[in-house]
């Protein structure tokens, strides 16, 4: 029939997607297996065929290809209209051209299209030289966009957070951050609104993310090809404090960062860089540099105790114990839970995070001993994270108005930072953090990964539980990258089911699975984000490459496995800060300054 | 394992978490309702919106949350249909909701006219409401009357072969 | 059970509604009931008769006299004369427009002389509302013969020989589609009739559902047993309350007679049927977004393949067919797909219902054997132009579609022949344009359309047409460039050649089809400043002849912008800048001295 | 309503309902039936022009015969009523004057049915009033 040009598939060529297939691109002939796309097949053959909104999220086990930019149509002979190379799959026989003159006419005009509705400040936005739009531009060789008179720019309210900053002039409409935090993440802060031109991604009601149900996980950020969802850029008043004479400005960095910086600079992934990092703080100016493993390790003696304290009252037939207890060194995951499931508010542990503990004591007993005015000493955070700038604001964190952590600088903007006081960081010397929050265990560097918390907190809980020192020190079976992951520890005859999660739709599927009794735990790890804080969105990009991710979890076990001192409760600085300062894991001194409340903040709407 | 006791917790209904605020108990049960009667499936999520608009005459926010919180679903998704499809409304109507069919019969036909016409007599634009309350303008494409075009909708009430110049008479009608 | 002598047909379409019909239903009754003739004659609310400009329409049973504008006061006289003497009311008779005389036998009438009603069979014929007068039509039987003589792979044979095509617009095989969707396993399949018109000025899906809504249950049914479905859904427009009222009283009566539900009319054979309301998006027509929407989303089209017949509503196999598509089903099996083959044209078989609107005599709706001329459509069916103006343009398929001319009209009409002149079949809307009727101004509207009604998804759709839309605006305005018509014409192209469903995919067809028919308007425009038409605003220069201006100052006087200056008894002008081209001033002057071009 | 729940229920119910919409099916192809015209103005009304036409239908429905009865306002031949004009299929239409119940079962049987002629046919060159 003369109009209909695209075949609905028969039954013959649906029974061919099963087998191998050969098809011819760009002249190339190439064998692929049945279901490969032809933007996959086209990878395979070398061609990297230019795409925008197309993000195959492999980690995640999720591709987000609504095939809307159309920027990576290419022309298959025998079809009517230019096909999506990201959304189209092989079919034997199909011969492919991805650069004829009429895809290419195609692929700009629509580029131009999409520049004519996107602003123009390139100089300026956070994303430049980053900016996948802005790459295209330069690949594609855009030299003007014709001119029409009063054409109209969609335009949106920017959006200010403490974490991120939506600023939707600059959304290309690929949907990757509505795919992360629906699909992925089940956060549900963001949706397509509207329609046509004025389409965009937002939250309901166009209200501000902080009044949204968005965790400021952060995903979102690590996914935006442009600068549409940037984190909060606190690097300039960081400066603008190591410049002021009267500040004396402390700096902890988290466990993921030193797994990761390297990326920046052009090193592999998983290349570990502590020392370098170190060497590039103290050179920047900071005037000590601090290690956030140390304040990891004192969570587990807080957290741990914590659990062993449950536990005995479990054992003890106490039936009103709250258990399982579910970490909260993540400080997305607290946004979600205090989000999504209110009623559960007593379950976590009331353990601070890390970063937060840094903070207490830092301006507490580091304070006393430096001689420094609290509001004088200013401590800095360098996170995988990005819900960590929100969680240092929360105003459980601060006294008389002065927050335990001033800034929480991303990974990303450290690497900045380092760029812009021009540094050659890949020849600089290692350097060791200072003391004494600079000491830490083993136990404390894997609380970057997946699974890592809990096993520090294993090895703790375990050698005090039983009284025994522990025979070997790694929990393989608390190793692992499954979105949810069980296991049992044997404490003592005693066993203890433990689940590990990752990402927040598993943290749901986890939840929900215990509320519908599927599920039987005594301790839950959860951490928001891939990976655990590795694939933190503060990291630099990994747009999804399991790769990535695995090699800095793997670099993280690294450091772990080198470390002399492997458990947290060994570390002589903590010790020393209980003895001298704290007492004892919980003590009522513990409790003002390492512990925590929750509070309902499900969504409300007013009007 | 009896002593995991956070399982004998019962899951919160869904709009327990606030969604409502500024709503009358009646008319959150209202929505409740309406969901119920689709067995708060999200696939019925539009003709829920629908029964709801029918109730509330618009849908504010608050109401989409309550929507949102039956059907277990994210507000964000909520508000993303509202704003997808014309036929929803954030906005209260007018007393007596005018439209205008702009469909290609009654464009070819003079409806623009007609619109200019209402804008300069209500002193009101497209999707406005007059401060009164009692009128409210809007679009809409044909509601196949074509030929009685052009066409204008007041209430249910179709108005055929409108001329602009009668604007004001038909308006005098509603009292 | 009453012998009624006489059939009073009212029509009880939404366009004759509007127009009061059924306070004329009423008013018939009660002048029967007074006269004591309630026994002797019947009054039936039916679907529409297709001639809506003139409505209400009454036709008078069995001698088919056809009553035009009738209102609730001319039902006593009526049935005084007609019913009780069989005098026929002549001043309500229609009127030949070409020949200003009064038409007794509506089958004389030059609207209905071509026309040949398939799938509007029973509208306007019937009661839609009474089963019983669907039965007594034969309704249902094909779908008894189809559940007793054939096996689905038959009954599937039977609509592929017919040669029926989707009447949505694409014009896809029917029975090829059911043969696929038939083809799939699964645990459930789902049959989906669109009924979501969205086309500005079509309504022809509305009017079978309307006039006629038991015939397109019944070809669900019989899809249903063809593909093994045994649901169906109605995805109808929420902007169509009496079409959905309709459907919702076949629905219960065909449930209450036993013919929808379980083990239909005991062959073992289930169905049954729901309605999901569409909440006004114009893409809900392209399937897979109509099936987006069926499940409470954004009805945002997603990338075909997969096609719906394999992965559709709920993720199961699911077969999209329109209304008119459905509505010849039945009629194919009483007659024979050998019949329906015989009428039409070589590839497209069959008839078209189009909703013929516009600068035309006859507004209405019309079913016409596929392979009609668009003169013999416009010129006999549509009474000719009104007011005897010249024909310009008609557009068909609307904003998919494009605008045909004059050397168009003697083309036979059908899928491939309206294809290959640059406008489509569409869903069947036909607007006819005359000389009035500024096409660089036609193309704007569509594309105002598109872009009311992209959803937003693709760039080239959401973004492309939005710039389209500002390009025509500024030749409009008299700005355009010679380089907007290379600019326009190659977005346009790009277009057609990257949008993701197909609403973009042929948005830019009202563009290309004027810049090919109609060049040397935009040439006008762009670079004479000067709307042929003179419809655009800004094109229009106002200015006085001094030999006729008396200098009464009235035109000055009515300016609300003081565009207008002169001494008392001295020739006025009119300061061009200032003008706004209102027009009240030509208004005033009584010397006809105020001119426009 | 009565359930379907056969085939030939269905069959049944079609039957029984046909008769409902004939005269509508009829009116759409008169051509090809015998139209039987009642004339039933004031002056035939008053002569029983009501009766007859209300026989003609009553019995060819009961038959089921391919008849359609319509009304026609005067036809002039006052002296006559009640007038009643038959057209058969190719045949010129006859006018029967003075005709009453019984004549207008004569009328079916004899003229309709067999084609034979019988008394009282005005013949159309006469005089009209």
């Amino acid at each position: 029939m003369a109009t209909v040009k695209n075949p609905i598939p028969t039954n013959q060529n649906l029974q061919s997607a099963i087998n191998n297939m050969k098809l011819t691109i760009d002249n190339k002939p190439i064998d692929v297996a049945g279901g490969t796309t032809v933007y996959e097949a086209a990878k395979q053959a070398g061609i990297i065929i230019p795409r925008l909104c197309y993000l195959n999220l492999e980690t995640l086990g999720i591709e987000n290809k609504p095939a809307g930019c159309r920027i990576c149509v290419v022309e298959i002979e025998g079809r009517r209209n230019l096909a999506p190379s990201c959304a189209t799959l092989c079919a034997d026989g199909m011969i492919v051209k991805t650069s004829s003159p009429r895809v290419l006419n195609a692929r700009k005009t629509v580029l131009e299209l999409l520049l004519s509705d996107h602003p123009k400040d390139c100089l300026i936005c956070p994303k430049s030289g980053r900016c996948e739009l802005q790459n295209l531009a330069v690949c594609l060789g855009i030299r003007e966009i014709h001119a029409v008179e009063n054409a109209e720019v969609s335009t949106y309210r920017k959006d200010h957070s403490p974490s991120i900053i939506r600023d939707m002039d600059k959304c290309v409409m690929c949907r990757r951050c509505e795919t992360v935090c629906n699909t992925v993440q089940t956060v549900g802060a963001l949706s397509a609104v509207n329609r046509g031109f004025m389409a965009v991604v937002a939250p309901a009601f166009e209200q501000d993310l902080q009044d949204s149900p968005c965790t400021f996980c952060g995903q979102c950020v690590a996914v935006c090809p442009t600068g549409a969802l940037t984190e909060v850029d606190h690097t300039s008043r960081v400066i603008r404090a190591l410049a002021d004479p009267t500040k004396t400005v402390v700096v902890q960095t988290a466990p993921a960062v030193r797994a990761a910086l390297g990326e920046e600079f052009g090193m592999a992934p998983g290349t570990l860089v502590t020392g370098k990092m170190v060497a590039a703080l103290r050179q920047i100016g900071f005037d000590y540099v601090f290690d956030t493993d140390f304040a990891a390790d004192l969570t587990i003696m807080e957290e741990g105790a914590e659990l062993l304290a449950r536990l005995r009252r479990m054992l003890e037939g106490d039936r009103k114990v709250k258990l399982p207890i579910l970490t909260s060194c993540c400080p997305a995951w607290v946004n979600f839970f205090e989000q999504n499931y209110p009623d559960m508010l007593d379950v976590p542990s009331t353990a601070r995070s890390p970063q937060q503990m840094f903070g207490a004591i830092a301006k507490t007993f580091l304070a006393d001993r430096l001689g420094v005015r609290r509001d004088n000493l200013v401590v800095v955070s360098i996170m995988p994270c990005l819900a960590k700038k929100y969680e240092c604001r929360r105003n459980e964190f601060k006294v008389d108005g002065n927050p335990d952590v001033d800034f929480a600088l991303s990974t990303r903007e450290l690497a900045h930072l380092i760029k812009e006081a021009n540094i050659r960081f890949n020849t600089l010397p290692d350097e060791d953090f200072d003391a004494p929050m600079g000491e830490s265990t083993g136990a404390g560097v894997i609380f970057g990964t997946t699974g890592g918390v809990i096993e520090a907190a294993t090895r703790t809980a375990c050698e005090l539980f039983t009284g025994r020192q522990l025979e070997r020190v790694d929990f393989q079976e608390l190793r692992g990258m499954e979105g949810i992951r069980t296991a049992s520890v044997d404490f003592n005859g005693t066993p203890i089911h433990i689940g590990i999660a990752h990402q927040l739709g598993n943290a749901r599927k986890l939840l929900d699975g215990i509320r519908a009794g599927m599920y039987h735990f005594h301790a839950i790890e959860i951490m928001a984000c891939p990976g655990g804080c590795v694939g933190g969105g503060g990291q630099p990009l990994h747009l999804g490459n399991a790769d990535v991710i695995r090699a800095r979890r793997q670099a993280l076990y690294r450091e772990d496995a080198q470390k002399p001192l492997r458990k947290s409760h060994e570390n002589p600085c903590i010790q020393q800060l209980y003895s001298e300062f704290l007492d004892h894991p919980l003590s009522e001194k513990a409790h003002r300054l390492l512990h925590t409340r929750y509070f309902d903040r499900s969504v409300k709407i007013e009007r | 394992m009896d002593s995991v006791n956070y399982n004998e917790r019962e899951a919160p209904a869904g709009s327990s978490n606030g969604a409502g605020a500024g709503l009358k108990a009646c008319q959150v049960q209202a929505i409740k309702n309406i969901c119920q009667s689709f067995h708060n499936d999200e696939g019925e999520l539009i003709n829920i919106l629908h029964k709801t608009q029918e109730a509330f005459g618009y849908l504010p926010p608050e109401v989409q949350a309550v929507v949102a919180g039956e059907l277990r679903i994210p507000a964000a998704k909520v508000y993303g249909i509202v704003t997808f499809y014309t036929f929803f409304t954030m906005q209260p109507k007018g007393k007596y909701p005018i439209s205008v069919c702009l469909g290609t019969a009654c464009y070819v036909r003079g409806s623009e006219k007609i619109v200019e016409a209402l804008k300069k007599e209500l002193d009101i634009d497209i999707g406005g409401i007059t401060p009164d309350g009692k009128f409210s303008i809007d679009s809409l494409r044909c509601v196949g009357a074509c030929g009685l075009a052009p066409v204008m909708l007041i209430g249910d009430r179709v108005h055929g072969r409108v001329d602009a110049l009668h604007i004001k008479d038909i308006l005098a009608q509603y009292p | 059970m009453a012998i009624y002598k006489i059939h009073l047909l009212v029509c009880g379409g939404t366009g004759c509604r509007a127009s009061e019909s059924a306070a004329v239903v009423e008013s018939l009754r009660a002048s029967l009931t007074a006269a004591g003739l309630s026994d002797e004659a019947q009054v039936v609310a039916t679907g529409c008769f297709g001639f809506c400009e003139q409505g209400p329409i009454v036709k008078v049973m069995p001698d088919n006299t056809f009553y035009t504008g009738v209102t609730p006061a001319d039902a006593a006289e009526i049935v005084a004369e007609h019913v009780l003497k069989g005098r026929q009311v002549a001043r309500l008779l229609y009127t030949d427009p070409q020949h200003k005389t009064p038409v007794s036998d509506a089958k004389q009438m030059g609207f209905y002389r071509k026309q040949l009603r398939v799938a509007l069979r029973n509208c306007g014929f019937i009661d839609p509302e009474n089963i019983d007068e669907y039965i007594a039509r034969d309704g249902y039987a094909a779908l008894a013969t189809v559940l007793s003589d054939y096996s689905p792979r038959a009954a599937i044979d039977v609509v592929k020989r017919s040669g029926l095509r989707g009447r949505g617009g694409g014009g896809f095989p029917t029975g090829l589609k059911w043969e696929i969707a038939c083809g799939r396993q699964a645990d459930r399949k789902y049959v989906v009739c669109n009924a979501d018109e969205g086309d500005p000025g079509a309504f022809m899906d509305r009017s079978i559902l309307e006039g006629d809504p038991h015939s397109i249950l019944e070809a669900m049914m019989i899809c249903g047993y063809c593909i093994g479905a045994d649901r169906g859904l109605i995805y109808i427009r929420a902007e169509y309350p009496l079409a959905i009222h309709r459907l919702e009283v076949a629905i219960g009566q065909a449930r209450a007679c036993g013919l929808l539900g379980a083990d239909i009319m005991g062959t073992g054979f289930d169905f049954d049927i729901e309605l999901r309301y569409g909440a006004g998006a114009f893409v809900c027509g392209e399937e897979t977004a109509l099936i987006r929407s069926m499940e409470g989303r954004r009805g945002e089209p997603t990338v075909k393949p997969p096609y719906p017949a394999e992965s559709g509503y709920r993720g199961q196999p699911t077969n999209v067919n329109n209304v008119e598509t459905f509505a010849n089903i039945p009629v194919i099996f009483l007659k024979g797909a050998d019949w329906f083959a015989g009428i039409g044209s070589e590839r497209s078989k069959g008839t078209k219902v189009f909703a013929l609107a516009g600068k035309i005599n006859n507004v209405g709706l019309i079913e016409v054997p596929m392979g009609i001329t668009l003169r013999e459509v416009i010129f006999e069916i549509g009474g000719g132009i009104k007011d005897g103006k010249r024909f310009k343009a008609v557009q068909t398929g609307g904003p998919s579609g494009g605008c045909l001319t004059e050397k168009h009209l003697d083309t036979p009409i059908d899928f491939d022949t309206l294809l290959a002149a640059g406008s489509m079949m569409g869903s069947g809307g036909m607007i006819v344009m005359d000389e009035d009727d500024c096409m660089v101004s036609i193309a704007k509207f569509y594309l105002e359309f598109t872009v009311d009604e992209s959803c937003g998804k693709c760039a080239p759709c959401r973004i492309g047409n939005k710039r389209l839309y500002e390009v025509l605006r500024k030749i409009t305005l008299g700005h355009g460039t010679a380089d907007d018509l290379e600019y326009m014409r190659n977005l346009s192209t790009v277009i057609k050649d990257t949008a993701l469903c197909g609403l973009g995919q042929t948005s830019p067809n009202p563009v290309l089809s004027t810049l090919d028919n109609f060049r040397s308007e935009y040439e006008a425009h762009i670079f004479d400043h000067k709307c042929p038409a003179g419809q655009c605003k800004a094109l229009k220069h106002y200015f006085i002849l001094p030999e006729k201006c008396t200098g009464c100052t009235a035109c000055a006087r009515s300016c609300a912008v003081n565009a207008i200056v002169g001494e008392r008894r001295q020739a006025h002008s009119i300061i061009q800048n200032k003008c706004i081209r209102c027009g009240a001033c030509i208004e005033k002057c009584k010397f006809e001295a105020i001119q426009v071009n | 309503m009565e359930k379907i729940k056969s085939l030939d229920d269905l069959r049944k119910k079609r039957q029984e309902l046909e008769s409902q919409l004939r005269l509508r099916e009829k009116s759409n192809a008169p051509e090809s039936l015998v139209q039987i015209k009642v004339a039933m103005a004031t002056c035939g009304i008053a002569a029983g022009a009501r009766a007859v036409m209300n026989t003609l239908i009553e019995r060819t429905a009961a038959e089921a015969l391919p008849v359609i009865v319509t009304q026609t306002g005067c036809m002039g031949y006052c002296h006559s009523e009640p007038t009643v004009e038959v057209h058969l299929p190719g045949k010129e239409a006859v006018v029967f004057g003075r005709v009453d119940a019984r004549k207008a079962i004569d009328i079916i049987e004899k003229y309709i049915k067999r084609g034979e002629l019988l008394d009282g046919i005005i013949p159309q060159n006469y005089e009209r009033i």
